[in-house]
């Protein structure tokens, strides 16, 4: 007699859409140049990082500013697995995900002491700390850093058939392969955080972000959940670090662990954007995209200009503008509202 | 002997930050401001103080005493037209818009005054030492720490022996029943700010006298100046000087068993103190 | 009129709390506002001192608009409140809270340190003890010394036996008599009906944010106070 | 016995909220609480739920020792509740408020969940409003979610905070139709309430509450009629 | 027909750190390019120039764009490792050839090596080439230096955990063995991370150690913190010399006068014997110039900058097909030119085998910051036992 439903047209149209996008999407080698995937390549990652953060600051109530601890380690950890161990590159990706899911575990136990602005310097330490550790690990340079040998950027797993398919040379073949494993990532990611909002786990999340207290009592363990997103969260931190670090084929402490690069711009794609939304980071990593392709020859006015882009958003469209929009038009592209249907029910969205 | 003198430098080094960290605690406490650009307004600043002894040939402790009103307004606008919009239970917004704000502040120096390393003179003062027997200390560290023991005295005097304390304290505890007194939260908040400026100020001179600046230099010292906050607790002046001298003894002592251990002890110092007490060494009753 | 509210229509977010209220408040007067949980007491007396930004409706205060102020200027013009649940600022002692409530304004009457230490004798005593370290019905008395601290025309409290032993609130209900004698006019939100009325010179009843009564305390009687309260006789 | 109190004491500070607290309720009673404001009532609640722990004493709930178990773990068991000052996940909708309750507090399948739901909507009178926003809800319907909210959870035991409070007589009625069935359905309640008559139109014992200490259980009649809550509670001169 | 000769224009990718701490390094960029540009060599080139933030995953990011984008045919870079590594190791992975100066030859062909630690694991690189000095030359001028003084031969060394001090740091292949096959002996209390506020340790090592000479690779802050705690905690060296930190005299001017007669390496100066061979200035008349359009003095990096596009002019004009990567490097390793950086040819001269493909050295003297009566500094070259042909203008002197 009663069902529960979370389609709406819109969600149906941008599923539609999204299934037609990521199949063009893998096609798009065939077509485009390099630098077209070379840029993809940086939206997606970034993107990536930034649904990731939207996961734990826009749903678990999670601000951490140390999410560079995870790109830092799961790059070295790809490193690792290609120089000490002998991996073939691609095959040291998961243990990136696998090395940055492993520090989670420190890391969450002391962090969720802290609540508020003291988690998010809490985790600023921590992957502080894992910097100045990984500085010390001689074996893969240090503070100096390391680069991939040779030997091991020109026989990446696939690209020989990436070549023969697209008769690219090797270093084009190198970025399709990073940019399909790109796609494949954050899709995983995308489509992973939605099917989570959309399963109990999600309104389990809701709850706790809205009352901890009620959600306590009525049998949500909101101490579980923060850990099981916070984990997940890290290890798929890991993984876009790794990825990331394949296609630079160069790693430093200083560089793996940026702060301004892997989590500063990444608060700022997510804020920009909207956060707590799906929608959110996509419309926020295609500002930042555009405005780093405009400005970025401009230097320092570049940087100014993306610092004062961020204090105007926060004055004036606090919600970002995902918020801005959805506000006017009551558009949600992934609706995640369960809706009851049935007689005598009103009530739309 | 030579531990004594490490842990003598390690005290002195803990001045200069909870110098850095003074203005924040200020702001941190009275408001949950998390200042990201804390650090770029130190260089900032430094700069101009650097500007004084320069452009108008002052002494440096005359061009700081100059810079101190102009920091002031300078906090109390920011707070006023910025930050007052942005403060609520949601710590994200203060969040980015301060890092907006370091990032513009960095860059807006190194068009300003260009990437060279700069720094203000203090003549003899530099290499001055001070005999103690046992130990030999610098004389600018030594005035380092004497200041920020002064900034400190004067700090918490302010706060809790005058009527203006008062309105920081109670605004801190419950900014809606602070209204309910006549007092304009917001209005507290920016003098706050201009407050925290003006130890800012200060804290510029020292670290402007103690070693070069250049405009990328501020975030470096930020995190210092965080963990001396949180480990001396919120609201906490006093705790914060104890944060400073735990994270520069801490420092000293790493660095004398290996100096690449030196700044990762003080953040393993931090962490310590935040696994035993979450809440800091001197936390409020209520926060 | 001292003060008066015309239309008052407050949200909370999506949530309607107050449907147009209309009560009015003479010099020197006691009014009463009584009312079930939740039927809106607080958010009228929020509404008026500025901390809830009223949606719709005036507040007038010796006939200006006062509805627009923030709750420091309302203060300042003299109403000052003894907020729900006392309030008192945990890091200040016993006297700073006192203090802090005639800092800023500082108009002159019959209130200071000494006529409120006289007032409630045992705030001299733990006057350097911190505010919270009290026991709830002393608490009260501090929170009520403060609103008084600025010699206002207008005292407004909200609940102020909420949770105190009845010893203790027939001594905070001993002391409304005096505040009056002081000049102010005073605005009690009571659940405790019966103390409410023993004070009071006229009632207001509220249900779901709606004034559904408004009368002469002496004339009340129980029959129409419960229809007020809850819809119907029982 | 369902639950079971032994000596159970509280204090926040140095307020004594709840002290040395002994009671038994056996499976299937209605209990209901009354007391003066501050009395400890929803107090006494928290430490049943496990919202507070408390300082000394015993908690049994199904002759298990839950004095330490947190409040997730009880709401798994069989408790659940309403809260005083209504609590609803304001972001979610009516449905999902429900929803999360049934799906973490009792589990099962997804298509039993949902008729559940629908089912207790219907009895406590939201239905229409099953998709609209929590936040968006008037007290009353604040409070209607509670009481739904509490039953998604499958509960044995229900306690109910402060649930008739501002209701019209009507709804009030109603009000007490929907809990009497409850009831009549086996789970145990407990009621602190201050409209009286509502209470003691469900209730078969009647505890009253003054300073975090019983000063009496027994009949609602015999209760109703002491000199001391007469006093106490009721400010009627004796 | 050389491709510098031909129809399309040649371009060139250039990757410098125009902002951020390392800004100091790049501020001839504008300057040496516009002087390319306009020289009879640069009128078929276009110069690409990308601003890497003094960041190395923005540099990593900016070296494939120009690659991609632009479609470049030569890469430049200067300006430590920090710049340098990250677009060498770009250009290498994407068969873009590339020439790289302003950095040591360690730092930049061991610290591209996958495992730095294993020498039997290093490769040489097919499209890198790198012409700088190497730690070698530092030593025998350093050692030098301290020769003329009177010392008893123990060393402190200051080396941080990045590029450069772990280079200079190396106990096998860094400064130490050949400090002491002259003669000193080095202590070295450790690596220590860049903007550290404390340099007390070393101080008490040094002065344990009894260490009359302080040397290193320090970034200016950081010697700044470290000569004033010195002084103040009574240490007192007869030489200081050390690399980055007095490199500019910006930097030896904030000092003040505790930065008379500290000393360093000098890769280039204005007294150099040599000519540009794109302009035919001398490098007298190039520092002067510079001063003269730009109001600021001469500094080190300038030379280099402008050497860089000496030398591509050079390639380019050995190729015929601009597009032809392999042709490109085959070039770069055949060059045999005289720069007004000095003799730049990858023929092997004074490196190990194992580098010998992809580094060529520059001479390298030593000199004394000198106070000028008037205020301000002077650059006085003390030492050149290594390269004669630049000549003297004093004698080392040791520290009052
Ligand atoms: N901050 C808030 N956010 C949302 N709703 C609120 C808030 N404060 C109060 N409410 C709601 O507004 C309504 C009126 O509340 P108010 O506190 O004014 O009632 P009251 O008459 O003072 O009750 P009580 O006797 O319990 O103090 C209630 O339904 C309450 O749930
Ligand atoms: N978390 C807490 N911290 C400090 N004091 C508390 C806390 N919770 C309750 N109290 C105090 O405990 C006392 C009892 O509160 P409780 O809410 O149990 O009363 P109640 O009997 O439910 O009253 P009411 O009828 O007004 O709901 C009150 O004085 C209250 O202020
Ligand atoms: C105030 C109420 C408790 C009285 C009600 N009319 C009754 O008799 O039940
Ligand atoms: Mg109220
Ligand atoms: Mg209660």
């Amino acid at each position: 007699m009663y069902r529960l439903t979370t389609r709406t047209r819109a969600g149906t149209v941008t599923a539609i859409a999204a299934l037609g996008l990521v199949i063009a999407g893998l096609a798009l080698p065939a077509f485009a140049s390099r630098g077209v995937i070379q840029d993809l390549f940086f939206i997606l990652t970034m993107l990536t990082l930034a649904q990731i953060w939207n996961l734990l600051a826009g749903y678990g109530g999670l601000v951490s500013v140390g999410q560079q601890a995870f790109v830092g380690i799961g790059a070295y950890a790809m490193f690792a697995g290609v120089i000490l161990l002998g991996w073939n590159p691609v095959w040291a990706i998961p243990l990136g995900g696998l090395a940055a899911l492993v520090l989670a575990v420190p890391t969450a136990f002391f962090a969720f002491r802290l609540q508020g602005a003291y988690f998010a310097i809490g985790t600023w330490v921590i992957a502080e700390v894992t910097r100045l550790l990984v500085a010390q690990w001689k074996t893969l340079g240090g503070g100096t850093g390391t680069s991939l040998p040779r030997e091991a950027t020109s026989n990446i797993l696939g690209t020989d058939l990436i070549r023969a398919l697209f008769s690219v040379r090797e270093a084009a073949a190198r970025d399709i392969l990073a940019y399909w494993l790109a796609l494949v990532l954050v899709v995983a990611v995308t489509g992973g955080i939605y099917w989570l909002l959309r399963s109990r786990l999600g309104l389990a999340l809701s709850a706790v972000r809205d009352n901890v207290e009620a959600a306590r009592s009525v049998g949500v363990d909101a101490g579980r959940i923060k850990w099981a997103v916070f984990l997940i969260a890290a290890a798929a931190t890991g993984l876009t670090g790794a990825l990331i670090f394949l296609q630079t084929a160069r790693i430093s402490p200083d560089a793996a662990f940026a702060v301004t690069d892997w989590t500063a711009y990444v608060i700022f794609i997510v804020v920009i954007g909207g956060i707590g939304t799906i929608e959110g980071p996509i419309l926020g990593v295609i500002v930042f995209f555009v405005l780093r392709s405009a400005l970025a020859d401009y230097g320092s006015w570049y940087l100014m200009t993306l610092g004062l882009i961020a204090i105007a958003v926060m004055l004036f469209a606090p919600k970002g503008l995902w918020g801005l929009i959805s506000a006017r038009s009551g558009l949600h592209l992934f609706p995640v509202r369960r809706k009851l249907v049935g007689l005598k029910i009103e009530g739309g969205n | 002997m030579i531990w004594l003198d490490t842990l003598v430098q390690g005290i002195l080094l803990g001045g200069l930050y909870a110098l850095f960290a003074a203005g924040l605690s200020l702001v941190f406490g009275i408001m949950r401001l998390v200042n990201l650009a804390h650090g770029d307004l130190i260089v900032f600043a430094a700069y101009l103080v650097l500007l004084g002894v320069t452009m108008l040939g002052l002494s440096p402790w005359i061009a700081a005493l100059v810079a101190m009103p102009l920091m002031f307004g300078l906090g109390w606008l920011l707070q006023t037209v910025v930050l007052n919009r942005v403060l609520g239970k949601d710590i994200l917004p203060p969040l980015l818009v301060t890092f907006g704000l370091s990032v513009a502040l960095q860059n807006g120096l190194l068009e300003a005054f260009s990437a060279d390393s700069r720094r203000i003179p203090a003549g003899a003062l530099e290499g001055a030492s001070l005999d103690l027997g046992l130990v030999t200390v610098g004389v600018m560290p030594l005035l380092t720490f004497v200041s920020a023991i002064v900034v400190i005295v004067a700090l918490n005097g302010l706060f809790y022996h005058t009527a203006l304390g008062r309105a920081f304290r109670a605004t801190s505890d419950d900014a809606v029943t602070a209204g309910l007194m006549g007092i304009e939260p917001k209005r507290i908040f920016a003098i706050a700010t201009g407050i925290a400026m003006v130890v800012v100020t200060i804290a510029a001179l020292y670290l402007g006298m103690r070693s070069n600046f250049d405009p990328s230099i501020g975030p470096a010292r930020l995190i210092y100046a965080f963990e001396a906050v949180i480990i001396g607790g919120l609201g906490s002046l006093w705790g914060t000087l104890a944060g400073g001298v735990i994270i520069g003894v801490a420092q000293t002592f790493g660095a004398a068993v290996n100096p690449e251990w030196q700044i990762l002890a003080g953040h393993i110092a931090f962490l310590i103190v935040m696994l035993l007490k979450p809440r800091g060494l001197f936390p409020r009753a209520v926060d | 009129m001292l003060l008066q509210t015309h239309g008052l229509i407050a949200n909370y977010g999506q949530f309607r709390a107050l449907f147009g209220v209309d009560i009015a408040v003479a010099a020197g007067e006691c009014v009463a506002i009584i009312g079930a949980n939740g039927a809106g007491k607080s958010t009228l007396m929020r509404s008026i001192t500025g901390v809830l930004r009223n949606d719709a409706g005036m507040v007038l205060h010796r006939g200006e608009p006062i509805g627009a102020l923030s709750s420091a200027e309302v203060m300042q013009r003299g109403i000052a409140m003894v907020p729900e649940g006392r309030r008192l600022f945990p890091s200040l002692s016993v006297e700073e809270n006192l203090l802090i409530g005639g800092q800023v304004r500082k108009a002159s009457g019959p209130w200071n340190l000494e006529a409120i230490y006289d007032l409630f004798p045992i705030l001299r005593e733990r006057r350097r003890n911190p505010g919270t370290a009290l026991s709830g019905g002393q608490q009260q008395m501090v929170a009520i010394g403060r609103a008084l601290m600025s010699n206002p025309e207008l005292l407004l409290c909200d609940e102020i036996s909420l949770g105190l032993a009845p010893v203790v609130i027939r001594d905070i209900y001993a002391a409304l008599p005096k505040i009056r004698a002081g000049g102010a006019a005073i605005v009690v939100v009571e659940q405790d009906i019966g103390k409410a009325l023993a004070v009071a010179d006229r009632v207001y009843c509220m249900m779901e944010g709606r004034v559904t009564l408004a009368a002469k305390a002496a004339d009340v009687t129980r029959q129409q106070i419960h229809t007020a309260y809850f819809g119907e006789a029982a | 016995m369902i639950l079971r109190l032994e000596n159970v004491s509280k204090s926040f500070g140095a307020l004594k909220v709840t002290d040395a607290v002994t009671v038994s309720v056996p499976r299937g009673e209605a209990l209901g609480i009354i007391g003066p404001n501050g009395a400890g009532k929803s107090t006494l609640f928290n430490l049943i739920t496990g919202n507070v722990l408390a300082n000394e004493g015993r908690i049994e709930f199904l002759g298990r020792d839950v004095t330490r178990a947190p409040a997730m773990e009880r709401v798994r068991m069989g408790v659940g509740r309403s809260f005083q000052i209504p609590q609803p996940f304001e972001g979610l909708t009516v449905f999902e408020n429900l929803l999360t309750a049934a799906a973490f507090g009792r589990g099962g399948r997804e298509a039993d969940m949902v008729d559940a739901c629908a089912r207790i909507l219907e009895d406590t009178e939201l239905l229409k409003k099953a998709n609209v926003v929590a936040g968006s809800l008037s007290l009353l319907d604040r409070k209607r979610l509670e009481l739904a909210r509490a039953l998604a959870t499958g509960p044995e035991l229900l306690l109910l905070d402060e649930i008739a409070g501002g209701l019209t007589e009507g709804e009030c009625r109603a009000l007490v139709e929907t809990i009497r069935d409850i009831h009549a359905r086996g789970t145990t309640i407990i009621w602190i309430e201050h409209v009286l008559h509502a209470l003691t139109s469900v209730v078969e014992r009647l505890l009253v509450l003054d300073f975090g200490r019983v000063i009496g259980v027994g009949a609602p009649d015999e209760i109703m009629a002491s000199k001391e809550v007469r006093e106490i509670y009721l400010g009627l001169e004796v | 027909a050389p491709a510098i000769a031909q129809g399309a224009k040649i371009r060139l990718g250039y990757v410098s750190p125009q902002t951020g701490p390392l800004a100091g390094f790049a501020e001839s960029d504008a300057y040496n390019i516009k002087a390319f540009l306009d020289s009879d060599a640069g009128k078929n080139c276009e110069v690409i120039v990308k601003d890497s933030q003094s960041n190395p995953n923005r540099a990593a990011e900016v070296a494939k764009s120009l690659i991609v984008d632009d479609e470049i045919n030569l890469m430049l870079v200067g300006s430590t490792p920090e710049n340098t590594n990250p677009v060498a190791t770009t250009c290498e992975a994407e068969g873009m050839p590339v020439i790289s100066t302003t950095a040591p030859w360690q730092p930049w062909f061991i610290g591209q090596q996958g495992n730095p630690g294993d020498p039997s694991s290093w490769k040489p690189f097919d499209f890198a080439f790198h012409y700088f000095w190497g730690l070698e030359d530092i030593i025998a001028v350093y050692t030098g230096m301290w020769k003329q003084l009177d010392t008893n031969g123990k060393v402190g060394g200051l080396f941080p955990n990045d590029a450069d001090g772990n280079a200079w740091g190396d106990p096998k292949n860094g400064l130490k063995p050949g400090l002491e096959a002259a003669g000193f002996s080095l202590t070295d209390p450790g690596r220590y991370q860049n903007l550290s506020d404390d340099f007390t340790a070393q101080v008490n090592a040094f002065k344990a150690a009894n260490a009359e000479i302080v040397t290193g690779v320090v970034i200016p802050p950081d010697f700044t913190t470290f000569w004033n705690q010195a002084r103040q905690q009574g240490f007192k060296p007869k030489a200081v010399t050390v690399a980055k930190a007095i490199l500019f005299p910006q930097s030896v001017e904030t000092l003040g006068d505790a930065g008379h007669n500290l000393s360093s390496e000098v890769w280039w100066s204005a007294s150099h014997p040599f000519k540009s061979s794109i302009t035919g200035q001398s490098s007298a008349e190039l520092a002067a110039d510079f001063t003269a359009k730009t109001k600021r003095p001469w500094t080190q990096p300038i030379g280099f900058s402008h050497s860089l596009f000496e030398v591509a002019a050079n390639v380019m004009g050995r190729v015929s097909d601009p597009t032809d990567a392999e042709a490109i490097a085959a070039a770069i390793a055949a060059t045999d030119m005289s720069t007004v950086v000095g003799k730049v040819a990858w023929n092997g001269v004074g490196v190990p085998p194992f580098a010998a493909k992809n580094v060529c050295k520059t001479p390298l003297v030593g000199g004394q910051w000198r106070k000028k009566d008037g205020g301000g500094f002077d650059l006085v070259i003390v030492e050149n036992a290594n390269a004669p042909e630049i000549p003297t203008a004093g004698k080392m002197e040791a520290l009052a």
